[in-house]
């Protein structure tokens, strides 16, 4: 790591890495407790990748992610109480409890579509860029997606099309070496899925996304670009998931060589230490947002279970603009 | 209504154009629609590039994962794409779009975000155009909540039902026959718009209703003719909207005259006539005096070959037969 | 049939293996179905990788419309692929290979070349996995000339009729319902069949015929003894094959009780209720004491909290009382 | 052109080409005419391809191809006759009438599936030499398909998938410039189709589709590697289309110097004179062979219009193995 970002950049970033982090350990604490019932698709070990995009993006810009995207919807700003309603399935949840963790959406902070079907948000994202296109709005779209995602239709469609219309869309792929219980290699057929980005005339960033100063140089790069008209950018950012595909899964399939080399390299506490290192922070100035963080988690979820759930009639509502008979 | 006439290429042709004009929000994609690539493959979008220029008017790679995903996004950033999928069978290919995307954001997101989209698309048999390029799949998607399908008869409808789509703040699916393209009607005043989810009664009459949609209207007006010269009182139910569907209409039709009759192109078994039937049994079961007949194509792929594809779809002799079956 | 008991997925891990035992041309594919990853996110495949070979049992990358046409491709060069598309609702992303090709190869070929593929795919409500998840859309494969649709209840249905599936020449769809893996029942012997397009009669009754299949039997069981408890004497049927479907045995039944319900998980409108209770209608107008009743889910994707979930779908009184409808 | 190939070999693909050209010329007639209702999708201008690829394969390998894939089908080896009793619609047909243009299929001659849909075609190729993989029956696929094509997710997927799977297939993008009316680069995002094989660590060839030479050694040496184990190539054939996207068109959208320019450089004049220059046939001896394949093509066009239709009856048949009540 070498020192180019202001501190205050620095503490932002690392601000959404523990809020993201800590979020996730509550989510497992509480689903294991059989107090919330919900899938879980951890992404504890990506944390540096939505930081470092998101301090690098406007409130109105658009974010698009995957079921395994919470990391995404709170670095973006979804505030926690609205999302740990969602998440309890109450109406007070950003989606009435309509959604889940598979479909957080949240436009007021720019989370516009989040979805359970690997790809699709893509060419979604694509779209989105193509209304700011059509309004001139200056906004910037990013759209997150796993490793196994870049070998399904979508990508490669909405990768060509936003080349061909020159959208301002960010695509983000978070290559975390496994596809459910696939390893990278058994589904990808080449090295480096940024390598695919010159198949679009594109540029193409390998970086590592667990490195929060190279994540973000590779991010405000594309964001930059798509911003002045320069077109979309594939950015190919290496990380790891720590917690398997989904809660329950003991990643049995991942070698155990590799799951502790990944683990010794968890971004969080190498970039507390290094915040600390540099002087950015001390580890009390560190242990006080920390706490502050844990503070908000817990209000929320207390939140959450006080909330209602909506009304069985709610199911007839949303499902048009205006009710059918 | 005006007493010009037009063909249903032209009403679509206007209703895109008079809401392009009214709304700058609307915007239009699909493969060769642009004008350079001459206005669409039959020409139906013809013009339209040239008036709203190229920012709104886009031909699109092949790719209708990624361009109808394109109109998802684009519909939640607040524009009300029209996507022409060319034709019904390359549906198959961006299914999870309009399905799993365009039809439940709505609901999945508590009715933050919405996808005001328009889909368009073509088919029909008796072109020889072979298994992949002719049958019709409507009722997927009318057994898809969220979604919205209609198919006009004849201009004003189609002017008037594209333009209530468009309008629409859901997913629509606008379904054309190629065989209706060239179909002449009167022409619809500037801004005419069809109600969705209200059915039309072409003809008025006693004694058997018959139900349809499409191209058979025109083939029901057909049988009805002959079969009045049986002294046979034919009511035709136009529904225009498949999805919802007009239960009132359908059910005080059938209510009066007791026989009813469905008629499509697409095959019977699951089709779209199993619901209507159905729900007339359920709503009218001591007032029917016939069960309801149901009539769609053959249980088979479009054949290609002339005698085969006419073996397939349903003939004018079938409907009289379907209609004299609930009489007898 | 003997007196273990096991799961329908240990069930359809039996027949997965036994088919593959007994002939060579046997292989399978699908994310993630090998032993290196688990053998399927639900282990259903477990051990069968192990057991036949890197060669035969693959883990595909994340690309459907790949493998499935994959699957297309290496049965018509003379295997018989059997296919695990993960969920229902990613089918969608893939039906044009089913659809236009896989249905419609030796038809248009003029039987020249043909698809014996079985495509396996799961989903079913009640696990708060949401709007993408967990709905069902059978109806569309049932309005597919060319394909064959099979659910099973039990295991040694789903041992039965995955075999079938297996050894007919034509493509079939698999489907399993997420709740019913776990569901316990008498081991079938080995090389048990049960064949395509024969419902099964669970339950003899002369007062009202339930006719369902996959979750839906077990649903109606329980609805049946409640209504036992007031007397009602209950017939069930457990369709088996959904398309093409048993014309006789449902037929009988209703002859025999003069009222229907049928019931399934997949939303009511325009699905495979539709399609039965029209043909009842059709075959058993005046046998009919009573309009059949369908039951389904409501209209709406699949919501993600459990109270909107279980208002979702039917409930076991919604069974009662369509039952009771038809008795009144 | 430079001379690698014997007479033999020469005269071959020359054949084959004239067989496709007249064949074409004779679709455009009888459906001008009235005498034949099917959609024409001619690959007149792109004989070049089919030939040279074929002259490569053994009877038994298997060929996929699209609508306008008659070329390939001839060239493969389809019988004239059973071609036009087909393309008429009779019995006799390869097809019994029930397939046409879009869906020519000869299982004897290798011609396996003919798909109307762009880019199904290439994921059913890598399917059908999975096959091959699996009887280890030494034969190669070949999948046919169009530039536009290329930009589909089918092509993704199966390109990824042939090459995870190191399958014995040969891709043959044949590029005539447009996709319906849509040029080019108005679909994709890249130069050289074949770039894209480098997303799937699969050798891709850039060949111009025009030169029976080139175009031979490019498919001789895909074909051999998946004879051999080495594995799926792209191959980026360079053509074009004379008689725009189907019977009717008329190219309006193909800028006039463009298509005066392919015109001239017609490969079927121009190999022909090659021929004689070089020794390989005089022209009388070309003047016969043509004559003879009129003389086939003129039988096989009385013979169709011989045979019978099938019986209505046949839209229950083939539905399924077993016809169902
Ligand atoms: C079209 C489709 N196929 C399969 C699945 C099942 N599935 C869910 S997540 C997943 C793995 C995705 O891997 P990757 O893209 O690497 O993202 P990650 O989960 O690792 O973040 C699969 C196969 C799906 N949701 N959608
Ligand atoms: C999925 C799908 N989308 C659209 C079409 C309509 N269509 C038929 S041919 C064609 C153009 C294909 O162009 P290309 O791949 O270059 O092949 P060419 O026709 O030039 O040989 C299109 C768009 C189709 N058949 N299938
Ligand atoms: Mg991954
Ligand atoms: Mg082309």
């Amino acid at each position: 790591m070498s020192e180019t970002l202001d501190t205050n950049t620095h503490l932002s970033m690392y601000r959404k890495m523990v809020l993201v982090k800590l979020n996730d350990d509550r989510l497992h604490t509480e689903i294991r407790a059989g107090r919330l019932i919900s899938p879980l698709y951890s992404a504890r070990g990506q944390e540096v990748i939505p930081a470092a995009v998101s301090v690098n993006l406007q409130p109105e810009d658009y974010v698009v992610t995957i079921y395994r995207g919470i990391h995404d919807s709170l670095a973006k700003g979804v505030p926690v109480n609205d999302l740990w309603a969602e998440l309890a399935g109450r109406a007070a949840g950003t989606c009435k409890g309509k959604g889940g963790p598979m479909h957080i959406t949240h436009p007021k902070t720019g989370v516009m579509v989040t979805t359970g079907i690997v790809g699709s948000g893509i060419p979604i994202g694509a779209g989105l860029a193509l209304s700011s296109a059509f309004k001139k709005d200056g906004r910037v779209t990013i759209s997150n997606f796993g490793d196994g995602a870049s070998n399904i239709g979508s990508f490669h469609e909405g990768l060509n099309l936003a080349s061909v219309w020159n959208l301002p869309v960010v695509f983000v792929c978070q290559n975390n070496r496994y596809a459910e219980h696939t390893a990278y290699s058994k589904g990808t057929s080449i090295e480096r899925i940024s390598d695919r980005a010159a198949a679009y005339g594109m540029p193409g960033i390998h970086v590592d996304g667990n490195d929060p100063i190279a994540m973000h140089a590779a991010a405000k790069e594309a964001i930059d670009r798509a911003r002045n008209g320069g077109g979309p950018t594939l950015i190919e950012a290496m990380t790891f998931r720590f917690c398997g595909h989904i809660i329950g899964d003991d990643s049995h399939y991942i070698p155990e060589a590799e799951m502790a080399e990944a683990q010794a390299n968890d971004p969080l506490p190498q970039y507390r230490q290094w915040l600390i290192d540099n002087g950015h922070a001390s580890d009390e100035e560190l242990a006080s947002m920390e706490a502050d963080i844990g503070n908000q988690i817990d209000a929320a979820v207390e939140y959450a279970y006080s909330c209602d759930y909506a009304d069985p009639i709610e199911v007839k509502r949303d499902v048009y603009a205006h009710e059918i008979a | 209504m005006s007493e010009k006439k037009i063909s249903i290429l032209q009403a679509i042709n206007m209703a895109i154009h008079d809401a392009m004009e009214a709304d700058d929000q609307v915007i239009l994609f699909g493969e060769d629609v642009a004008d350079p690539e001459g206005g669409g493959v039959y020409q139906v979008t013809r013009g339209l590039s040239t008036t709203f220029g190229d920012m709104r008017v886009r031909s699109t790679p092949i790719s209708e994962q990624g361009f109808v995903g394109a109109g998802v996004g684009a519909a939640i950033g607040g524009m009300r794409p029209i996507v022409e999928v060319m034709m019904v069978n390359f549906l198959t290919v961006c299914m999870d779009q309009i399905v799993n995307h365009a039809a439940k954001i709505r609901f999945m997101s508590g009715g933050q975000t919405s996808v005001p989209m328009t889909l368009r698309s073509m088919s029909g048999a008796g072109f020889s155009t072979g298994g992949q390029h002719s049958d019709w799949t409507e009722a997927w998607f009318a057994h898809t909540p969220g979604m919205k399908v209609v198919m006009p008869s004849n201009p004003a409808d189609a002017y008037g039902l594209l333009r209530a789509c468009i309008e629409d703040d859901d997913p629509c699916l606008h379904l054309e026959h190629m065989a209706l393209y060239s179909a002449r009607g009167a022409a619809p005043e500037k801004g005419h718009i069809v109600p969705l989810g209200k059915a039309n009664i072409v003809q008025e009459g006693g004694d058997v209703s018959l139900i349809t949609y499409g191209k058979g209207v025109s083939d029901c007006q057909a049988a009805a003719a002959k079969l009045a010269e049986d002294g046979v009182n034919v009511e035709i139910i136009d529904l225009r909207t498949i999805s919802p569907l007009d239960n009132d209409t359908i059910l005080n039709s059938v209510a009066k005259t007791g026989r009813a009759v469905v008629v499509h192109e697409a095959v019977r078994n699951f089709g779209v006539g199993a619901e209507i039937s159905s729900r007339i049994h359920e709503h009218l079961f001591s007032d029917l005096k016939a069960p309801v007949q149901r009539l769609g194509a053959a249980e088979s792929p479009v054949p290609f070959s002339k005698p085969l594809e006419e073996a397939y779809l349903y003939s004018q002799q079938q409907i009289i037969d379907a209609a004299k079956v609930t009489l007898a």
